[in-house]
């Protein structure tokens, strides 16, 4: 069982898509009962990684599986290399608890075909599992393409208005990127095989290993830097995000948002940085402008919006520009907050994209002037909505500020100074542009008409958005459950390119002066 | 020994998530605002222990550890608390002064729709609060700093249905998140700038033991408490930050009174207190601190002279107050800023409650005859003493003390402020020109709001006139305590020089004697200069109450014909010199230009545009292409035999 | 006397060529193009290939041209309306002497290599020519062979499906 | 004596014929026997180079294009039926509908 937990838990969505197939297309309940029970079951499948103590006493990869797969003579070979490590773990879990939160969400949004619907989202998470997993770039190649597919079709056919210029633009966005990703992938091997570096397929383990001269690393980090960078989205290359996110059904959003875009953070973290730590250098100062432009630009534009759906996805350029920033300062502080700051955005904008949804449901609008006084008609609604708008903002006790702070202050120390104080400000307009956007939805006295007849959230709804509060909470509050099965991760990823990612010196309690007593005090079991 | 230090801040978040959850089914009004009340009476009786259990302790400084929050590479962030007499006179006021509100809203919010949501508000306020003060580290103090900010939020938003709440709530947060950019480049450039010097740590004892790692009067230094300074002023409303303030007296009178006057509002001068060793270090800093503490003193002031509504003189005024505090932060005068805020608590709390009082009796009123005036304008009030004797003594008793008169709190920690900011060598004699001027000006707004308010014609609508009741117990009785309190309050600090012994100094000394001490702060002068400045600031305070009662009382035509003189200035101050109007123009409207330029402008336009540009160019090419499939056989036969020929000439030839 | 044969049966292939693209009647045409094959099936027995002169005859100048006439005298074609050539006659014919050209200079300057197969014309005669095919055919390319006649089936439903006009 | 090289000359020119009558004519039905013109040649082509090699290959081949070419003029004459079913007319320049 444990020996192939990863293929187990890969393969299981796959599985229940044939099953879905055969089920009959009119019979909507059992549908989407069905494909509720798979996700949970690949969730429950993906628990023992989480409880799994080797991550955090290890950095190494566990879990691992390996088999041959296309051999062409020596000359061509790929395997089925699966593997998970700190790093992954998270991004693994968040894409198996976020899946039966989207399968929830369409139980009322998706009317039309619903049959088609699920065997997409269940491809897709096969997709994304797969993509997380694998060690092998030829593989992680064929799960990054699988999961651009399901979506394209998710946007297309069940989308809004503007559905077919949305769903193309992602599709070609995201397929330039990958095509120079797949010609760098070759050239990386062909250099490999060429140089007589021992290959035994596409493992990346082993390619860290190579030393690629200067110029090949510049022009192969450019490559997949660039197919990574339209993923994340990183500006200027993010304009198919808001238009994708806008038509996308509420479900597509909420796993583009909190699972597809962290596939590009993710590469940089495991593919770019680390194959190519020569190059990183030089790319360093250009990609942390970007992100902090990207962080002030994403505010500003999302300030402007007239659509809810749309600031929030301007704002997720803001987000995603902190886990960069906190990434790129390659230091583990930077790296933890770039780390637990994809999963908090996969948490708060998703959550945010079900809001959006449920009010979407509701009146079947997004303009926010259409709104108003909402919280006079949904009180829960209104106090969800505003639990989430503060996690978004990064409040102190909520996820966004963990992320938000250790990025931060990660770039800060990490020789990215004015960066950090620059994106620091994106912290004010956070603030502006989400609180200006719960003041007009929510605040104030009805004026619309149509908003008199709203009902509140239902048992389901909130069902749906409980599993989110508690992460906001509890990331926000004990982070180091996270943090804990990171940190070896990112310390021997770092030590691999090159930094010193450890403590120099710990500043020991010990050295306090004894005039100044300590008490420590477990929570559990305080005594009055 | 301390260990439950904890509780102080865990039972309002009890109090807080009990209402929160389950409020809306409990529906009784006393339960409601009982166990939100016994919650902070809970609190500040473990306040109470810890506090007195630090004054017969030798050792002042205790920490308390209750778990990691966050351990990342060299950053490690523990749920901390500190005990130290500095935090443990802040838990007293905030748990104390907020039990008195917290009772007082019972009888304030009685009837209102979200009375649960007020409650649960309120308390997670004075747990965020408590966070604030005792957390041993910056960030545990930044959870509450914004933790406060937040509740501050929510408050002043309660109202949410007016729009003026709304904007006021977003404004504030907002204001507050610029300043909390302060705070955390303080925080980051701090933890830098010790980290190189090899001590990684955000907690205050180490920060306080390794300061002096860090070269005084240095670039880091000064950058750092700039920083942390830029943080305080936001929060304490201080130039340039402090226009959120005024309006947040959207929320309910009691928010203002707990929130926008006595706590939240002080956290600026806390930290500033709690970073004391910092600030030393950095004279510049200092100097800044002082100037824009005055400069705020005196601007707030002029203002509060030409305000109608009785909320946002007050509201002006502790704006004026906090200036004081900060300018005594900046002169060196640590213990007595701290003092400030202590008998400021008492009396501007007692004040706001107060007005709160007034208020309810006049929208009582106003109800009554089914009237919509606005039972916050001072023009239409007048007479109210007799109406309301309790409400107009311990008002008056506040308003004295805030003035500045002998015997009463404010006299002693005003004046030790104004003594320091000329005698300190960090102080200078302009700060207190500027001082003594501004505090006649408090003395004159505020006897002006007390004669437009209680003494007089009554000028309350005639419908309305005879219902204006005195308010309930729950009302009075916290008016009682802190009225008392606003006039014994200052008596655990008379300076020497009066024959008291300092003993608030004392008290304080472990906090601020190392820093004070080693960059040789303190004010010299002689005993004559020291009576003399007291004597003339309390002639200034005197004169203030004079013109008030010239204008308002015995000429009440006065004050027209004044306006009407001096037309411009009025106008200018009356519209609050035009600083809001001039943000909008500096920072709201080009910041919204701008979005909607990137956003119309850059993003659709010019990266949209390159990207269907490429996709048109794509398309264009196609569109030519296409017409070579002409349907004709022949083209099509030529076309291959042209390909043959080619191929043929190439064996041929090439 | 092979040789006086040989020109004569080429100078007549060629201008029957000549003439199955000259003519104006299509049945003309047709009939120009019979002869053409039967001198070519006349070239083929020159090349000891006697069974591929005698399909030559059966399968193109029997079925296929059979099948031509029926047609033309099916639709009834008479001389076109618009006339008979494209607008870029000279277009075509310039490219069709260049590729004249062309092709005879590759011939001229090629050499034929790769004589001294096994089946010489002893053999042929030994053996008889409609064996050695039928051998080749049979085991080398069986399945061509297959597939072919799988192809011709196709190509009949798909004639019978065109030209119906209701199945 | 007769050398490959007359047969292939000869191939040759009936190919180029063939072509000629392909690009110039309008009649489908010409051209469709202008064609048969061409693959005769090739037919030529194989047999005479078969002799050449000794080999048996290159007639199984003239063998496989006689069978195409009886394929193609099945399908090819039911097209042809078919378009004239609907155009009255089997000049190619009436077949134009396959564009864009």
């Amino acid at each position: 069982m444990a020996d192939n937990l990863l293929s187990l838990m890969t393969f299981f969505p796959l599985l229940g898509m044939l099953f879905v197939l055969f089920i009959p297309r009119d019979n909507d309940g059992l549908l989407k009962g069905f494909t509720l029970v798979v996700t949970l079951i690949t969730f429950v499948i993906s628990l023992p990684l989480a409880f799994d103590n080797v991550f955090a006493t290890s950095g190494g990869m566990h879990y691992r599986e390996f088999h041959e797969w296309i051999n062409i003579g020596g000359f061509f070979q790929m395997n089925y290399n699966l593997g998970v490590d700190g790093i992954s773990l998270w991004l693994v879990m968040l894409t198996t608890f976020i899946m039966p939160i989207a399968v929830l969400s369409t139980w009322k949004a998706v009317e039309k075909n619903s049959k088609g619907f699920m065997a997409l989202l269940l491809l897709l998470e096969t997709g994304m599992l797969g993509a997380f997993v694998s060690l092998d770039l030829f593989l992680f190649y064929i799960f990054w393409e699988l999961m651009l597919i399901p979506m394209y079709f998710l946007i297309g056919i069940w989308g809004g208005k503007n559905r077919i210029y949305a769903a193309v633009k992602f599709f070609i966005y995201t397929a330039v990127g990958s095509l120079l990703m797949l010609v760098a992938i070759i050239f990386v091997y062909y250099y490999a095989v060429q140089s007589g570096a021992l290959i035994n397929g596409f493992g990346i383990q082993e390619f860290y290993k190579l030393n690629l001269p200067y110029h090949a690393q510049y022009w192969l980090f450019l490559a997949f830097g660039f197919s990574f960078a339209i993923k994340v989205p990183m500006f200027p290359l993010h304009t198919w995000l808001p238009d994708a996110h806008t038509e996308a059904p509420t479900a597509g959003s909420v796993i583009l948002a909190a699972v597809l875009l962290k596939m590009g953070t993710y590469g940089y973290v495991r593919f770019a940085m680390p194959l190519f730590p020569d190059a990183l250098p030089t790319f360093i100062p250009l990609l942390a402008t970007l992100s902090v432009v990207g962080i002030i630009y994403g505010s500003l534009v999302a300030m402007m919006q007239e659509d809810v759906k749309k600031l929030v996805a301007y704002s997720s350029v803001a987000h995603l520009g902190f886990v960069m920033l906190g990434v790129f300062a390659m230091n583990m502080q930077g790296m933890a907050g770039g780390m637990i700051q994809m999963i908090n955005h996969g948490v708060s904008t998703g959550a945010l994209f079900l809001i959006v949804g449920f009010i979407y449901e509701r009146r079947h609008t997004r303009m926010i002037t259409e709104f108003g006084g909402l919280a006079h008609k949904m009180p829960v609604f209104a106090t969800i909505f505003l639990i989430v708008t503060f996690s978004s903002i990064g409040l102190p006790g909520t996820n966004g500020f963990v992320g938000e702070f250790l990025a931060l202050m990660g770039a800060f120390e990490g020789g990215l100074r004015w960066y950090a104080v620059v994106a620091t400000t994106g912290v004010i307009f956070a603030a502006v542009y989400m609180l200006w956007m719960y003041q007009r939805v929510m605040m104030g006295t009805v004026t619309n008409p149509a908003n008199e007849s709203l009902k509140d959230l239902s048992a389901r709804e909130v069902v749906v958005m409980l599993p989110l509060l508690v992460f906001v909470f509890w990331i926000g509050v004990y982070p180091n459950t996270f943090f804990d099965k990171m940190n070896p991760a990112m310390e021997q990823l770092l030590t691999q390119m090159g930094h010193k990612p450890a403590i120099v010196e710990v500043h020991h309690p010990a050295a306090i002066p004894a005039a100044h007593a300590v008490e420590h005090a477990p929570a559990a079991h305080g005594h009055n | 020994m301390y260990s439950n230090l904890w509780l102080i801040p865990f039972f309002p978040l009890v109090g807080s998530i009990i209402n929160g959850l389950l409020g809306k089914k409990i529906k009784n009004e006393k339960v409601i605002g009982g166990l939100a009340t016994l919650m902070m009476f809970c609190s500040f009786l473990v306040a109470c222990q810890n506090f007195f259990r630090l004054m017969g302790d030798s050792v002042k400084t205790h920490q308390v550890v209750i778990g990691s929050w966050m351990s990342v590479g060299n950053l490690q962030i523990d749920w901390g608390f500190l005990l130290d007499p500095l935090s443990a006179v802040m838990i007293m006021i905030v748990t104390g002064v907020g039990t008195l509100i917290h009772l007082y809203s019972i009888g304030y919010m009685h009837g209102e729709v979200g009375f649960y949501r007020f409650f649960s508000y309120l308390n997670l306020f004075a747990c965020a609060m408590l966070m604030l003060v005792l957390g041993n580290n910056a960030l545990v103090m930044f959870i509450g700093w914004e933790g406060v900010g937040l509740c501050s939020y929510l408050l002043i938003g309660y109202y949410f249905e007016k729009k003026s709440a709304g904007d006021a709530a977003k404004k504030a947060f907002v204001v507050n998140r610029v300043g909390d950019f302060g705070f955390l480049c303080g925080l980051f450039t701090l933890f830098w700038a010790l980290g190189s010097k090899g001590v990684w740590t955000v907690n205050f004892v180490e920060i306080t033991e390794n300061a002096h790692l860090l070269q005084t009067g240095g670039l880091l230094v000064t950058v750092v408490t700039l920083c942390f300074f830029l943080g305080a002023c936001g929060k304490s409303a201080q130039i340039p930050l402090y226009t959120w303030l005024p309006d947040a007296m959207e929320g309910p009178t009691p928010v203002s009174a707990l929130i926008h006057a006595a706590t939240m509002v002080t956290a600026g001068v806390y930290m500033i207190g709690r970073m004391n060793i910092l600030f030393a270090m950095a004279p510049t800093t200092m100097m800044t601190v002082a100037i824009v503490g005055a400069a705020t003193a005196f601007f707030a002031a002029t203002i509060g002279l030409a305000q109608n509504d009785i909320k946002r003189v007050l509201a002006y005024s502790t704006v004026s107050q906090l200036g004081y505090m900060f300018l005594a932060m900046g002169v060196g005068a640590f213990s007595a800023g701290i003092f400030h805020l202590m008998t400021h608590a008492f009396f501007k709390a007692c004040l706001f409650l107060g007005s709160g009082s007034v208020i309810h009796g006049m929208h009582h009123a106003y109800h009554h005859a089914h009237l919509h005036d606005d039972p916050q304008d001072m023009r239409n009030m007048g007479g109210l003493r007799k109406k309301m004797p309790i409400t107009f003594i311990t008002f008056l008793v506040s308003t004295i003390a805030i003035s500045g008169i002998p015997l009463f709190s404010g006299f002693f920690s005003k004046d030790e402020i104004l003594w320091w900011s000329f005698g300190s060598n960090r102080g200078h004699w302009l700060l207190w020109i500027i001082g003594a001027v501004a505090a006649g000006m408090t003395a004159f707004y505020m006897f002006r709001l007390v004669f437009m308010t209680f003494f007089g014609e009554q000028k309350t609508d005639a419908r309305a006139k005879d219902h204006i009741p005195e308010s309930p117990l729950t009302i009075t009785i916290p008016l009682m305590i802190l009225g008392l309190l606003a006039v014994i309050g200052g008596y655990i600090g008379i300076p020497a020089i009066l024959g008291g012994s300092n003993r608030f100094e004392h008290w304080l000394e472990p906090v601020f004697g190392e820093a004070l001490e080693m960059h040789h702060i303190a004010a010299h002068g002689a005993h004559a200069t020291e009576y003399a400045l007291m004597g003339i600031s309390v002639a200034i305070a005197i004169i203030g109450i004079f013109v008030a009662w010239t204008m308002y009382i015995k000429n009440p035509e006065l004050p027209a014909k004044f306006t009407a003189k001096f037309a411009g200035a009025y106008r200018l101050i009356f519209n609050k010199w035009f600083i809001d109007e001039l943000y909008d123009f500096l920072f709201v409207n080009p910041c919204k230009r701008i979005g909607t330029f990137l956003w119309r402008g850059f993003d659709v336009k010019v990266v949209d545009g390159v990207v269907n540009g490429v996709a048109w160019v794509t398309k264009g090419i196609g569109a030519g292409l296409r017409y070579t499939q002409s349907g004709y056989l022949h083209n099509y036969a030529v076309a291959m035999v042209v390909g043959v020929v080619v191929i043929v000439g190439y064996y041929v030839f090439g | 006397m092979g040789i006086l044969l040989f020109y004569l049966t080429a100078f007549v292939a060629v201008i029957a060529a000549f003439f199955v693209t000259k003519c104006r009647n299509p049945v003309n045409s047709a009939l120009c193009l019979v002869t053409n094959f039967l001198c070519l099936a006349v070239l083929y027995v020159m090349l000891e290939a006697p069974f591929m002169a005698a399909i030559q005859i059966m399968v193109y100048a029997g079925a296929i041209m059979v099948l031509i006439i029926f047609v033309i005298m099916l639709l009834n074609l008479g001389t076109s309306v618009k006339g008979n050539y494209v607008h870029g006659l000279a277009g075509g014919g310039v490219l069709a002497v260049l590729m004249l050209f062309l092709t005879n200079r590759f011939v001229a300057n090629g050499q034929a290599t790769g004589t001294g197969g096994e089946i010489t014309s002893e053999v042929i005669k030994s053996v008889g020519h409609t064996e050695l095919i039928g051998r080749a055919m049979f085991t080398d390319f069986l399945l061509p062979f297959e597939i072919a006649s799988i192809l011709l089936l196709v190509a009949i439903i798909g004639a019978v499906v065109l030209s119906k006009r209701k199945i | 004596m007769i050398s490959v090289h007359h047969y292939l000359l000869l191939s040759a020119i009936l190919f180029s014929i063939g072509t000629l009558g392909v690009l110039t004519r309008r009649n489908a039905i010409v051209i469709f026997m202008c064609i048969e013109v061409m693959l005769n040649s090739v037919n030529l082509t194989f047999i005479a180079l078969s002799k050449h090699v000794g080999n048996m290959d290159g007639q199984v081949f003239v063998f496989f294009v006689m069978t195409v070419a009886a394929a193609e003029a099945a399908v090819g004459l039911a097209l042809m039926i078919a378009f004239f079913k609907n155009k009255e007319s089997i000049d190619v320049d009436d077949f134009n509908m396959l564009k864009w």
